[in-house]
């Protein structure tokens, strides 16, 4: 097994403590902490090399132009793009899945054309959808989870209707931790010529994600999710899809020439970005991919398989605990209640011993609602966590019960 | 540190667990729906009254333990108060939990939630009955502590 | 005067040698550099407190969502905001008002509405614009420039006829530095009804802004321009506006309760905060704004003034040297032509002197066009400049002009 | 450090500010248009033809010193040669000035080229003239170096 103690050496922010606790960090999927080498690239580009990119001809712009597309370039090549161009740099996986919406499907979709997407998608997810169908009046269909977590994908199929022009799902769920067949899932959207999404946000910090095999025509994801700053992400998407697409905004570098009178757009990706970009996300986000290289994805899902499988036994060994969505294909997120004690308490008095939970919707109320919850807990696993983390989170759920069960 | 000891009280886990004024209010002359995003809880708030004094006071739906404890004990503290009563006690309630308010300026019973105060990410439960109770009674029919 | 040498010690980036010479940095309208203490705000972030925010009840997280809406708070008073509310976060500038263009302009605007822009705006302020143009039937009027560079207030008046329903302007011009009288614009263009959107851009790390005493509904602002991150700026909007708005994207933070039938927004601003924000990047924007606080903007702009004076004399002391719109009301911009040499090559060997200028149209071609140039030079200046900077300027345009003049 | 010496040479500022070939061919057979956004030049190139043979190269329009020296001397050294060892020339240009090229696969008065390599920002400027042609030759209008 992988030395974690190592690994989790080079994430400072780990090494505290909460009260008289050490900080146990199960709450990953929300955001994953940042290794050292994360925060030294971005250090270092504001130290050494921070000026605005593009048409610069002095030597810090220049650095920092090529440090910024070295990112693209880097990250493109962790996913299998076919070419860096195919990435465009976005805030996050809403930005990205926003950008699908208005730049490809706004102009495209109208009255009969149906999205579809599945019911355990994130908001982020849904909401982008829900305002298209708004604006074009199209419409939105869902397709139903099993009492597993995994997806009906006999209702898929029947789902799968002509009609249907663009479906979008999530890789990895981030409320029950399903991984998705996604690969499957785009070929039989291709065979009714739909358009298809894929929500990567929780997959591509734990497991190897070949964007070609999986045959997307988009993929959306969240530099702060693996490892990298906040406030950068990617959308993916097929060059020839992008070179088609409107402009998502109006601004600096995303335009070849302005004048009042005609304006014409800059190439793919630039097109999509519009005005100073993050920079130092960038950078940072592609420090964050190299890092995850050097410890190779099979070492991390193994890692973290190994995690999830304890992590369900400790939690099943506590009289009241219910584990939700335990699919058998299942990333390292362990959702759960606990009988008679809501989540929101439970949050608190684990918080108090020192581990980090999430509790509440997660953001995908629907998929909460097929349960029958409001709320549920979530530990969310990383490389960086032990078995003893775990034992840490069974005690902590063992305190709840005693004070409110 | 906080102390856990001072959030969940016995009384508070104890209303938590045995609410005695969960239900609806007959006759229910103001309701009101209280929504607390952050963990997703929803409740319902009703009142009886005659004229300006409140009869009695209900509420439903699920919370956590601080947020259904403080509904119980609402409930309990506010019948036969007058509504500008209970418009005094929430203040004091608010200055207690959230503010530099002593358990001096609130009924003794809601003195148990003193210990709030040390989680401001539970200020919100607390206080989502007392919102959702303003809101029923000046007539609007939502109230959120987001 | 200010001592700017102790000023500049808290740069970093500022304290390196391009080649053999020591880095002479004036392209600060591009991006300024970063103080210590906003690294220092980011790194503190990423090692301590790092988590997601909203909705998170472990203390990383109460602690991230802490920070992130003090960060919120600094600004909205830094900028005499009515209330933080009115802050929304964005990516930068041209994010900002690519919300107002879309989210505000789109649904209200069309066929015979006219907006108004001037000829001096960035391509930020001016495509966002003719999206909406073209997506509403809308039409666009540009007022003139004087020669000076200032603004033509009688075309301006004369252009100002009921049909405007909005009017963009810069409040100072990145390519000539103009300060526009954007308090009497507002009040012009509010007597006929039309909403103002005032691209702060340039002006906020460098003058004092009251956005009440301006009377604007918009302002614009990017947190790189003004000693913070990348990444991240703020669209300020009037609460009432911002209240009426659409949404901007959809997903998580941005909906109070989601689901499949009906979806309701969350308040202002959050309901424009789709997705994780750039978490970082407003903490360090909050550390920046505290930064400027503690020089003060009086002695920001004196200092400036006093070197722009001081520039221009250097550079009108050398044959063949042209400012370019030059007004009365500038900032510290100073935008000149070199006789017979190409600005590309000026910043070619300004930068192999250390000195680092912008060249090409600064996304103003318009203004470029105005002024019948393709490119123009552009020496930035900042609190951190000094007299020996402009100087070091002065040598390097003459070793342009010995070699190609 | 790279040496401004290497990129300024004599031979370049002299026909950047003399340029011996600015103008239009006549006959026109090809015309292309190129655009560096960088700086935002614009340049126009034209060609005479004899069946496969240049007979004339002209190009017109604002550049920097790099820009005009090379589109200058691009037409010098392609009076006369096929449209084959055009594009071939191109291939040893480029490989001079981003790759790994040395000066002996270029035309001599090429040569001069050679310290650009050093300055990366500046490479789009000496080959805009060059992909300009390229385009004029395939009948695409436009060429960018973006
Ligand atoms: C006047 C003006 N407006 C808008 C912008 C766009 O800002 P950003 O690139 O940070 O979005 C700039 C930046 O260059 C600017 O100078
Ligand atoms: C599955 C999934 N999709 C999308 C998102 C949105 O990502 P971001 O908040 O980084 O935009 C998240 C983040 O929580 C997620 O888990």
């Amino acid at each position: 097994m992988l030395n974690t103690e190592i690994i989790a050496d080079s994430f400072p922010a780990l090494h505290q403590t909460i009260g008289d606790n050490r900080l146990v960090y199960l709450d990953s999927a929300a955001t994953t902490q940042k290794p050292q080498c994360v925060i030294d690239a971005i250090v270092s580009y504001y130290e050494n090399d921070n000026a605005n990119i593009h048409r610069g001809v002095h030597t810090l712009s220049q650095r920092a132009t090529q440090a910024h597309e070295n990112a693209r370039v880097s990250i493109s090549r962790l996913l299998h793009a076919s070419r860096p161009e195919e990435m465009v740099f976005v805030r996050g996986a809403t930005e990205a899945i926003n950008l699908v919406a208005q730049a490809f499907a706004r102009p495209r979709f109208g009255e009969g054309d149906v999205i579809l997407i599945t019911e355990m998608e994130h908001h982020s997810n849904i909401v982008p959808w829900q305002l298209i169908c708004e604006q074009t009046g199209a419409s939105l269909e869902v397709v139903p989870v099993c009492d597993d977590g995994s997806i009906d994908m006999d209702a898929y199929k029947s789902l799968l209707i002509p009609n249907v022009v663009l479906v979008s799902m999530a890789h990895v769920s981030n409320a029950i931790g399903t991984i998705n067949p996604v690969k499957e899932m785009c070929k039989l959207a291709k065979e009714v010529g739909a358009t298809t999404v894929v929500d990567g946000a929780q997959a591509v910090g734990h497991l190897q994600v070949d964007i070609q095999d999986i045959g997307c025509d988009f993929y959306a994801i969240s530099g702060h999710k693996m490892f990298g700053p906040t406030g950068i992400g990617c959308l993916y998407g097929k060059y020839e899809l992008l070179q088609e697409m409107e402009p998502w905004q109006g601004g600096g570098d995303m335009i070849l020439s302005v004048s009042f009178e005609e304006t014409t757009w800059n190439d793919v990706p630039f097109k999509f970005e519009a005005g100073t970009p993050n920079i130092a996300g960038a950078i940072g986000f592609g420090a964050a991919v190299s890092w995850i290289q050097e410890i190779g994805y099979d070492e991390i899902f193994k890692h973290e398989q190994e995690l999830l499988a304890y992590g369900r036994e400790v939690l099943l060994a506590i009289d009241g605990v219910e584990l939700i969505g335990a699919s058998k294909q299942n990333a390292g997120v362990i959702a759960f209640t606990l009988k008679g004690v809501h989540p929101h308490d439970v949050g608190t008095i684990l918080d108090h011993a020192g581990v980090a939970i999430r509790t509440g919707n997660h953001c995908a109320e629907p998929l909460m609602k097929r349960f029958g919850l409001a709320a549920t807990c979530r530990a969310s696993l990383c490389i960086y966590n032990t078995r003893k983390d775990l034992d840490y989170l069974g005690v902590g759920i063992q305190e709840a019960m005693r004070i409110l069960g | 540190m906080s102390d856990l000891r001072e959030l969940y009280l016995e009384m508070v886990t104890d209303h938590a667990k045995n609410p005695r004024h969960r239900g609806k209010t007959d006759p229910c002359d103001c309701i009101g729906t209280g929504h607390n995003p952050l963990c997703g809880d929803k409740i319902v708030v009703t009142i009886s009254l005659d004229g300006e004094t409140i009869n009695d006071v209900k509420f439903d739906g699920e919370g956590c333990a601080i947020s259904t404890a403080s509904s119980d004990l609402m409930s309990e503290v506010l019948r036969g108060k007058t509504i500008q009563d209970a418009k005094d006690i929430f203040h004091g309630f608010h200055e207690l939990v959230a503010g530099d308010g002593t358990a001096e300026s609130v009924p003794k019973k809601l003195a148990v939630f003193s210990g709030v105060r040390e989680f401001p990410m539970r200020v919100k439960c607390a206080t989502l009955a007392w919102h959702t109770l303003i809101a029923a009674i000046e007539g609007n029919k939502e109230a959120s502590t987001e």
